[in-house]
């Protein structure tokens, strides 16, 4: 079967491997700012992944600095991308797509000038949710490819970039999917110290796999904690240092996005968004004052309700019912 | 007899298909309700499992993404999308609950795009996410939708999910895990099933109130009917008292009626 | 290249699928005795695999009964197995290995009887330690396989039951090395709950893998804890319940291997069994004594010094100079 | 001048070939006690790494295992061996420590059998363990070993782990990694390196006391030597006080002379 999709990066491992060889193992202070990350490691034509699950556990300072550096022509890959997805969309950033979940919010709806704006100006190959992962996962293992049993007879298959092999045990036929390497990804965490050890809590999604897979790795923090955090207890250690290259603390840095056992999801606001979306003109005036008009994440929460919000955000993480 | 309205009798209708010691993994919504109704009513050891990587959490509200954190509240694991579709692959995942835009006879799904030309879709959807998957490698698939004709169509235009593809011994000629597929679809009017040896959809049984003919009618294919066709047991006392009580008090899925 | 190896396990994973699809996944209580686990759950010619990294963290209590109960014919893995194989290599259970690394104590040496009896009566397959790895992770995956770029070129490749593949999108040589599937697998954790739950503290060698690898599972655990101790943080669950076929509590269970964060090593007594191979007569008399002349394994732990014996090991586990 | 041991001067050799910022897989005794020194005293920021799973630990002792727990004490992180594994064939780790009852001009090791029938071997070793997968994919090999015509030889019985194999272009041909492969050999009586165009073994340097031809006598195919051989530096005053003070204050491993 040729199937129709394109690969979007290079996969040889051998060239990774080199890359990996001259990345510096060194435990240093690697703390920086959110704009200075963005103009010195996101580069136009670059191909981005975003940690967490679309609208759980995302950098969104990142993304908005993305957006308001004006980044184009990015490679993305849309592992259930939700709200991240929409950031990039709102500032044209994306021109070409891996997919397996992109323009839905899940259960919220489908925001529409996000769809527009794929359905007509980003290219794209279809993947699966298991299927990225295991993408991000070959990279991790340091191979170009990994078998797999899904995809087989359907159109996302066709779609996509496999190449169907057999088993050499089974004799069975399998679809081989290509390794993904990012040039950057953006991970937000729970706890990082300033040599980059990260700690995330709850659900992983593809973040250890997508840390070791990627040139470059930029983490967001909740808070920066000692290194003794790691050093006293190495299970904490979701992500270890020498993967990292920027340690930015960005307190609620995964709002208007969940923060598990932190805070929920801003369910008023990302309703505001996808209604904003409805119309060009409400749009366009919904992203200037959310993203180009705020100078930095921080004006960004103030605007949409501050500590307040957060403390109220908190609540409904913790399931405490009442307002108070 | 009990009121109830659409969603009521497709999330009660649901939960009894899901055994004791078995293991389904759940979206949000209809299914998620369906797979806790089961769970506080006939299956308590039901093992419920989220694609972003919860599993077993103590569901006490509804989450809205499949990665929220009321997806790992009190969970026994919080692992990885990764290790949750390597379990799936593996053939741990007994049940899995799929929609989508389109369907056709033998189970097959679009939630991809509607139109002819791949490059040029009408309307591009979000894409597989996990259901292709899902639809995969589960043992089996169930579907929980609204029933009409634009829905069940002859042909989808874009196969993101495999159901029995073109009929019997495809899934398999694919590379497709034998003994998998389609198993109910769940609609607002009827449940439907899957003939063995045709492997085309038929009525399993109709909703009270409704005609074999309405089911037909709002389905764009031939739907197949072996004999008496039986009346579905309404939603019960019971599963309805549950359902409204403990599951979505706050009726954010039951609320809404079926489209 | 042929390879000239044999493949000791079934590696089809429709087979091993319908096997995990018949395991019940309820969530009942699952403790066991030591006694009974052994001669319900592990038969004669079982493929079994075992837990830890050969002197750390591994199942004691239940490898001394597996002797004493007179087990035969078993096959093993061994993935680095130092004295986890020394005692199945004194009940001569073993007649067949998958060898990455056996008949040796790292650092300590080699002992002698051991090796005779590798040397005269197991049939062995060669891999390396991440080809093993890697065979526990194929079949953890869902796969018959996965590639590696290790083995190559070498008498380790030729001699183990690799197959050479080309990868379809690069072109380049690789091996492929088949799943491997145990019919049981014995892991020591630091906790558990009744219904299998499992935390293990430290180095996780294979064992993830492998819990998810095979068909039964048995755990022994320092201790039996409540279940809220993973309900209350998931991070701790790092053996999920429903992979677990039975729980034993067995306090100081890897003794004489070090239990990190636990106790040390107890060098002498691994010492004094390793001088014991060098004469066939002392030997036998000393496995006579610490094995099958013990009815439990406390009797064992009792007879090398108990509790007090406990507390001096764990002062050495603790950096803890003074003996007091 | 100081007096050394053999240990010690193969230790101190050792630990200068590490520079700062690169990452290590060691095991136990002499290697450790290298990777310890140099992070002491050249390379405070070399990353050790153990195959079984620790990263990065404070090593307060010498291991006695590769996975005991003086290789995850105040560790940066405790992972596992597929991960270690998998980050070694990613390339990220710079060098492994390896040794061997065998090795030839190539650099080839045998750490599997002696005898030359593979089903009836005179001497069966332990195998492999992660010797082949280190020796294939870190990006340079190291050996400490002790001299011998016996451990020296020109057909080593069996590859266990590979070094150039038959020589230019093997490795490639075999389809392990580029730019990978044996570096240096550091014994009792000398430095061995590799020559670039044949791929195999040469003199770099010889120990104080030693000659040319004692080394060559101690070994069962002959070396390259390529013009004067210079003299290996001895271990200097710092080196011997950390290496005995700091690294191995119980001489667990410079107490043994090399064998």
């Amino acid at each position: 079967m040729e199937t129709q999709g394109k690969i979007f990066t290079k996969i040889n491992p051998d060239v990774m491997r080199d890359f990996f060889k001259k990345k510096s193992k060194k435990m240093v202070n690697k703390v920086t700012t959110v704009g200075k990350v963005v103009s010195e490691m996101i580069h136009d034509k670059d191909y981005i992944a975003i940690g967490g699950f679309g609208s759980i556990r995302i950098p969104t300072a990142v993304l908005h600095e993305i957006v308001r550096q004006g980044k184009k022509n990015l490679g993305f890959s849309g592992h259930t991308s939700t709200h991240d997805c929409e950031i990039l969309a709102a500032g044209k950033c994306i021109n070409r797509c891996d997919i397996s979940y992109v323009i839905g919010l899940e259960a919220l709806g489908i925001p529409k000038m996000t769809r527009k704006y794929f359905e007509n100006e980003v290219e794209f190959t279809e993947w699966t949710n298991a299927t990225i992962s295991w993408r991000f996962k070959a990279a991790a293992m340091g191979l170009s490819f990994l078998p797999v049993r899904t995809m087989l007879g359907t159109d996302t298959g066709k779609y996509s970039a496999v190449k169907e092999i057999t088993c050499p045990f089974t004799g069975k036929k399998l679809f081989a999917v290509p390794a993904l390497y990012p040039d950057v990804a953006v991970i937000h965490v729970h706890e990082a110290d300033i040599y980059g050890n990260s700690h995330i809590k709850g659900i992983i999604v593809s973040d250890t796999d997508l840390a070791k897979a990627s040139k470059r790795l930029i983490i967001t923090t909740e808070k920066i904690v000692p290194a003794e955090f790691f050093r006293n207890n190495p299970e904490n250690t979701t992500i270890p240092f020498y993967l990292v290259d920027a340690v930015i603390e960005v307190p609620y840095g995964s709002y208007p996005g969940n923060m598990p056992y932190e805070y929920f999801l801003d369910v008023e606001h990302l309703r505001a968004w996808l209604n904003a979306e409805k119309d060009p003109e409400t749009y366009k005036e919904f992203i200037e004052k959310n993203i180009y008009n705020c100078k930095n994440f921080n004006e960004y929460l103030n605007l949409n309700g501050g500590l307040e919000k957060m403390r109220k955000l908190r609540n409904i993480e913790y399931l405490i019912d009442k307002e108070n | 007899m009990e009121e109830y309205n659409s969603m009521e009798i497709m999330i009660s209708v649901a939960s009894r298909f899901l055994e004791d010691g078995a293991s389904i993994s759940v979206g949000t919504g209809g299914p998620c309700a369906a797979a806790m109704l089961a769970q506080k009513l006939y299956s308590p050891n039901l093992l419920i499992i989220f694609e972003a990587g919860g599993i077993a959490p103590l569901l006490r509200s509804m989450p809205i993404s499949v990665g929220d954190s009321r997806t790992m509240y009190k969970a026994i694991q919080t692992t990885s999308m990764p290790e949750i579709m390597e379990s799936l692959q593996r053939g741990v995942v007994d049940y899995c609950f799929l929609g989508g835009a389109q369907i056709d006879m033998y189970g097959n799904l679009n939630s991809t795009m509607i139109g002819t030309d791949y490059q040029h879709p009408k309307v591009r959807f979000p894409g597989s996410g996990g259901a292709n998957d899902f639809g995969s490698l589960a043992w089996r698939t169930l579907i929980m939708t609204p029933q009409s004709s634009r829905r069940f169509v002859p042909k989808v235009d874009f196969i993101t999910t495999p159901g029995y593809l073109t009929g019997p011994g495809a899934r398999e000629e694919a590379g497709l895990p034998p003994g998998t597929g389609p198993y109910k679809v769940i609609t607002n009017l009827a449940v439907l099933g899957y003939d063995e040896e045709t492997r085309r959809m038929r009525i399993e049984s109709i909703h009270p109130g409704i005609t074999v003919e309405e089911v037909q009618k709002n389905t764009g294919f031939e739907l197949i009917v072996k004999g008496k066709v039986p009346v579905t047991e309404p939603p019960t006392k019971e599963e309805l008292k549950i359902l409204r009580e403990e599951v979505d008090p706050l009726r954010l899925i039951i609320g809404r009626k079926a489209e």
